[in-house]
């Protein structure tokens, strides 16, 4: 199993998911950096959390078009699972390989803290390491998490079971109170049809060792490698 | 020449600055107050001299960078 | 005729004597670039004209320090042949004039001071001054400085563990902002200033030149009238995108051999990087002002050389490595320019094409710089505190401490901080010290920042050596120990006695504390006339202070983890009660003396409890500060979400006395603790046990331990919900 | 009635968004690009109905709350 996480100016949790992928993989994944049209045949890209570009702009928009981004988006289509985290989300929302945007925070503040999710369905490569509707503990960090999208495209997400996290309460009830961002439904992160492309704004990365605080995020990696 | 670019969200794509800075501007005492939306002001200085070619060419980036059509919307002026 | 008029020399900021040095030094009179030069050399921030004289008492040495005051940071060993890199720098006045780009570009300064050394960045600390609550600007200002520090540090990557924040109006008009970075640099790849090599390359990195912050280093050393409006002009704009791209491109170039010297720009930007860098090398510079990358038309010799643009560096580089170093600037996209050459002269010299747009000689302009021995008057003993009567009950005083401006949850501030981004923090915002892990190690660093201004106010001496004391403290409860620190003198106008003694005081307990618990400053900042319209600030000396940790993940937290565990208390208690918080939010006074801090006791309590921690032999450790015993109980109480019976006399000195020295432990094992504290000769007593879910005195009085987080978490989000 | 705010960077103070817009176009191949500068706009509904009034409100909340004075310009055009 062999991944590769790109590297854009300006993002900073490449190092981070790196050594998370390196614990449950087994081995390093290799780092692209994003002028570069090609990358190696890998089972897994990361686009990693930061902030591509200073988040100038609109967060994410000038990283969807660096050169990289076309080979990204054409091995999600021939069906290589990519992950977004964070920056990497608004990236791949904004690359088109999700749909939606991500908005600026409802209460327009950075917000850096544990959050608890839903997990959705569990058949993804990315949750199938988890129980369906399990809570559980990731950090967030960001202020332009607020996820949008028209009603047909929510429908979809909703029926389709695209919906692969919710932010919730510790009982996993999905309330306001446990929205930390405005986001629609409390959507924290989503699937692709296909189910190999996954965007969320919390950070598993963050959580996967026990001396950090929690373990929850290392379900996700320990997933993608078996 | 100049090209004057206005980006603002389409309507009924919500707007969470518009509506906090509404709700701040309530919390200053401002009366009167039905609505507020905020966008982006791009100015970009471009070498273009023919007016004609100088929209096309803001039309491109707004189509390819600027602006997220998805949600917004833009409104381009050119001024020589 | 004369071009610069007295009016000109004053506008710079030059006292008519210090001029007289100037045209001495030139042996004629300077054109308007020289003049700015010397005016931006000799300020007060720059020159540290007002302050050498008693920071040169400081104590800066220990086996373990590497370089001390004078580089662009401090360096200690940290062991397996790497180092600790740190500093603290204050941005008081542009915080105050726009507090998101002042505190922004404040943290971009001090996370330049920090890489220009070769470290990474591993971790922020914010120590935050502000006005009473009340004050129309207070709000606005928190939220700015806040959104700014964190803006800029969230964008760039490194995290931002910690810090502190006090209330007081007397910082109504001058708030404080003081930033801390510490990085990791291996032992013997680190970069210094010295230029060397005549005929190498003088090389300029970074962001173009505009006109931020002209007489930016002369402002932050004006004190402020009605009219400082004017000055707004000089605030400048952060880009801590640029920031990181400049970071990672040194970092990249500093993995080769290519730097001879290396200098970040900071106040006085051009000016004091190419001074500082010729006269520690003790060679010339000569710079072409045309080849310098700038964003504006017609800038002149002046703007370029007084510039203060942000995300800038200066470096003399390897005639050979000029195009490996260039090749790694422009694929981060960077500007990189190579804008002079070191001479032999001894000179700075500027060339605006073939005409001489300024020459001085360099050793001069630092060695003759002004330096002050101002007169100071010693702050009058404060005496024994009044009397305070107090009706209410022991948990409704600690409700109202706990929910008091300078006691309240700072969470509403933290969690606009990246705290977790790098991956190694083990202990957030929350507790004593931050500890952060050394990247692939399990080793980790502890970092705290702190000074008790009421306390300086009443005694400088006492204050001094509390802020200090406090420090060593904090890093001790987590179970470091404690190495050195750097320290940020913020205070009034030096050229009031009064002012100058209460600087003069708080050196003096600093030094005796520094050398009493082996902690020695290895960087530092002053930051002087904090004053409007003629009233100071309360003097703060904000302490930043770093410790190590063989196994981050074994320090020591604040919470009460078990149902049973029994709760001692190390250091004597005698319940002073002069300078203290309830003194001030229950009886509204502020008098008295602060609490003495014996330094041998100190020592020796701080050293017990770390041994203890080592020894795994308490679960839960809080040292005692403002509010006293009955606070750091109730914060362990939240922290661990666990409530805790104690049988204690129930006085208000008792349970809010700040006496000094003193943590609150639990432990399994209470006899096996007060044994090994009665042998090392250490105060300890049993003073309660841990369990349920409210906090009791005596059997008696109680409060629910969710209701005292309701109070202490709701705070601070409720004042910032109030009107813009 | 509406008022239409333009909020834009002083002269001479550096906009590091439109550096990297700039950039970014030019990375796209657009060519002949002198410079970028990106400011807001903001529209507001208000209920008022005289237009001398209207822009005075609107001033007052640029001056409190929509600009950074120190840093930014502000123009309001007032549109019935
Ligand atoms: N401005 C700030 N930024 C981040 N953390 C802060 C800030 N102010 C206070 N904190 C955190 O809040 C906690 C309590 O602060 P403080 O009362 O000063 O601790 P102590 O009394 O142990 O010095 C500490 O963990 C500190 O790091
Ligand atoms: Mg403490």
């Amino acid at each position: 199993m062999n991944a590769a996480v790109i590297v854009f100016p300006g993002s900073n949790c490449d190092r981070d998911i790196q050594v998370a992928l390196a614990a449950s993989l087994g081995s390093a994944p290799e780092m692209v950096w994003h002028g570069e049209a090609s990358m190696p045949d890998v089972d897994l890209i990361v686009v990693p959390g930061g902030f591509s570009y200073g988040d100038y702009l609109r967060s994410g928009a000038m990283a969807a078009h660096s050169p990289v981004m076309r080979e990204v988006v054409r091995r999600a289509n021939d069906g290589v699972p990519v992950l977004g985290i964070c920056n990497g989300f608004q990236i791949l929302t904004e690359a088109g390989l999700l749909p939606g945007v991500l908005m600026r925070n409802a209460g327009l503040r950075f917000v850096c803290r544990d959050v608890d999710l839903r997990v959705g369905e569990n058949k993804s490569v990315f949750t199938r390491h988890y129980d369906a509707r399990q809570v559980i503990r990731i950090p967030i960090a960001h202020n332009e998490g607020n996820y949008s999208t028209d009603p047909e495209t929510l429908a979809r997400l909703e029926g389709e079971g695209r919906v692969a996290f919710r932010y919730c309460d510790p009982s996993g009830a999905v309330t306001d109170d446990a929205n930390p961002n405005g986001s629609l439904a409390n959507i924290a992160g989503i699937l692709n049809e296909n189910g190999n492309v996954l965007g969320m704004m919390p950070h598993p990365e963050r959580l996967a060792e026990a001396a950090l605080g929690g373990t929850d995020g290392r379900a996700m990696f320990d997933g993608l490698a078996s | 020449m100049k090209a004057r670019i206005h980006i603002t969200l389409k309507n009924g794509v919500l707007d969470p600055q518009g509506k906090a800075i509404e709700h701040a501007l309530g919390g200053l005492g401002f009366a009167g107050i039905d609505g507020v939306r905020q966008g982006k002001f791009i100015e970009i200085d471009l070498a273009e001299t023919d007016p004609g070619k100088a929209r096309e060419a803001a039309d491109a980036m707004c189509q390819r960078l600027l602006a997220n059509v998805v949600i917004e919307d833009y409104r381009i002026d050119i001024d020589e | 005729m004369s071009n610069i008029t007295p009016e000109i020399v004053a506008e710079h900021g030059l006292t008519a004597e210090e001029y007289d040095k100037v045209l001495a030094i030139m042996g004629r009179e300077p054109n308007m670039t020289e003049l700015g030069i010397f005016s931006v050399m000799w300020s007060e921030h720059c020159s540290y004209k007002s302050s050498k004289h008693w920071l040169k008492t400081l104590p800066t040495t220990a086996d373990w320090v590497i370089c001390g005051p004078g580089e662009n940071a401090g360096v200690i060993d940290i062991g397996d042949g790497q180092a600790a890199i740190f500093k603290m720098e204050s941005h008081n006045h542009p915080s105050f004039i726009e507090p998101y780009q002042g505190a922004a570009t404040g943290v971009g300064g001090i996370l330049r001071d920090v890489f220009t050394m070769g470290a990474r960045p591993i971790a922020n600390m914010n120590a935050l001054r502000f006005g009473h609550p009340d004050d129309p600007n207070t709000r606005h200002l928190v939220s700015g400085v806040v959104a700014g520090i964190g803006g800029y540090g969230n964008c760039i990557g490194v995290p931002t563990v910690g810090g502190e924040t006090n209330f007081d109006p007397s910082y109504n008009g001058n708030i404080l902002v003081n930033a801390m970075t510490v990085g990791i640099a291996d032992r013997d790849k680190i970069f210094y200033s010295a230029a060397a090599g005549i005929g190498n390359a003088v090389v300029y990195v970074g962001s173009k030149t505009g006109r931020d912050g002209i007489h930016g280093a002369t402002m932050a050393s004006a004190e402020f009238d009605d009219d400082s409006q004017d000055k707004r002009p000089t605030v400048q704009v952060g880009d801590p995108f640029t920031e990181k791209l400049l970071l990672e491109a040194c970092l990249e170039l500093m993995a080769t051999d290519a730097i001879v010297a290396i200098q970040d720009m900071g106040a006085a930007g051009l000016t004091s990087s190419s001074v500082e860098m010729s006269s520690k090398g003790g060679v010339g510079i000569e710079l072409d002002i045309d080849e310098i990358p700038v964003r504006e038309d017609a800038m002149t010799a002046y703007e370029i050389m007084l510039s203060e643009s942000q995300e800038r560096m200066l470096m003399v580089i390897r005639p050979d490595a000029e195009d490996a170093a260039r090749a790694i600037f422009e694929k981060w996209e960077l500007d990189f320019a190579v804008i002079g050459r070191v001479t032999d002269t001894n000179r700075l010299v500027l060339m605006e094409g073939n005409a001489v747009a300024a020459d001085i000689p360099v050793p001069p302009l630092v060695e003759n710089a002004p330096e002050y021995d101002r007169p100071w008057v010693a702050t009058p003993p404060a005496g024994a505190p009044s009397p305070v009567e107090i009706d209410q009950t022991p948990m409704e005083i600690l409700k109202i401490l706990m929910a008091s401006p300078d006691l309240a949850s700072r969470r509403w501030i933290w969690e606009q901080y990246d705290h977790m981004v790098m991956g190694d923090t083990v202990q957030r915002p929350g507790g004593d010290a931050a500890v952060v892990r050394i990247h692939g190690s399990a080793k980790g660093l502890a970092i705290t920042t702190d000074c008790t201004p009421r306390y300086c106010v009443a005694d400088p001496v006492q204050g001094g050596r509390q802020a200090v004391a406090e420090a060593w403290r904090n890093l001790t409860a987590v179970g470091a120990t404690p190495l050195a620190i750097t320290d940020n003198m913020n205070f009034g106008n030096p050229e009031r006695p009064e002012i100058m003694g209460q600087f003069v005081g708080c050196i003096e307990g600093m030094v005796e504390a520094c050398k009493a618990l082996d902690f020695p400053v290895v960087s530092g900042n002053v930051s002087l006339y904090n004053e409007t319209n003629g009233s100071g600030i309360l003097p703060t000396p904000a302490i930043g202070g770093v410790g190590v940790i063989d196994d981050a993940a074994r320090s020591m937290t604040i919470g009460f983890r078990n149902d049973g565990d029994a709760i001692v208390l190390i250091g004597e208690t005698r319940g002073h009660l002069g300078a203290s918080l309830l003194r001030r939010e229950i009886a509204g006074k502020t008098d008295g003396a602060p609490p003495p801090v014996d330094l041998a006791v100190e020592r020796k309590n701080g050293d017990f409890i770390r041994a203890r921690i080592a020894g795994h032999t308490v679960t839960a450790c809080h040292d005692v500060s403002d509010g006293g015993l009955l606070v750091a109980v109730a914060e362990m109480a939240l922290a661990g979400d666990l409530g805790a019976e104690l049988s204690t006399p129930d006085t208000p000195e008792w349970l809010f006395g700040e006496d000094q020295g003193r943590y609150v432990v639990a432990t399994p094992e209470p006899e096996t603790l007060l044994a090994s504290a009665h042998e090392a000769g250490v105060d300890a007593q049993l003073i309660g046990k841990c369990g349920g879910k409210t906090l009791t005195v005596n059997g008696g009085n109680s409060i629910s331990v969710t209701i005292l987080r309701g109070v202490h978490e709701s705070w601070l989000p409720d004042f910032m919900a109030g009107p813009a």
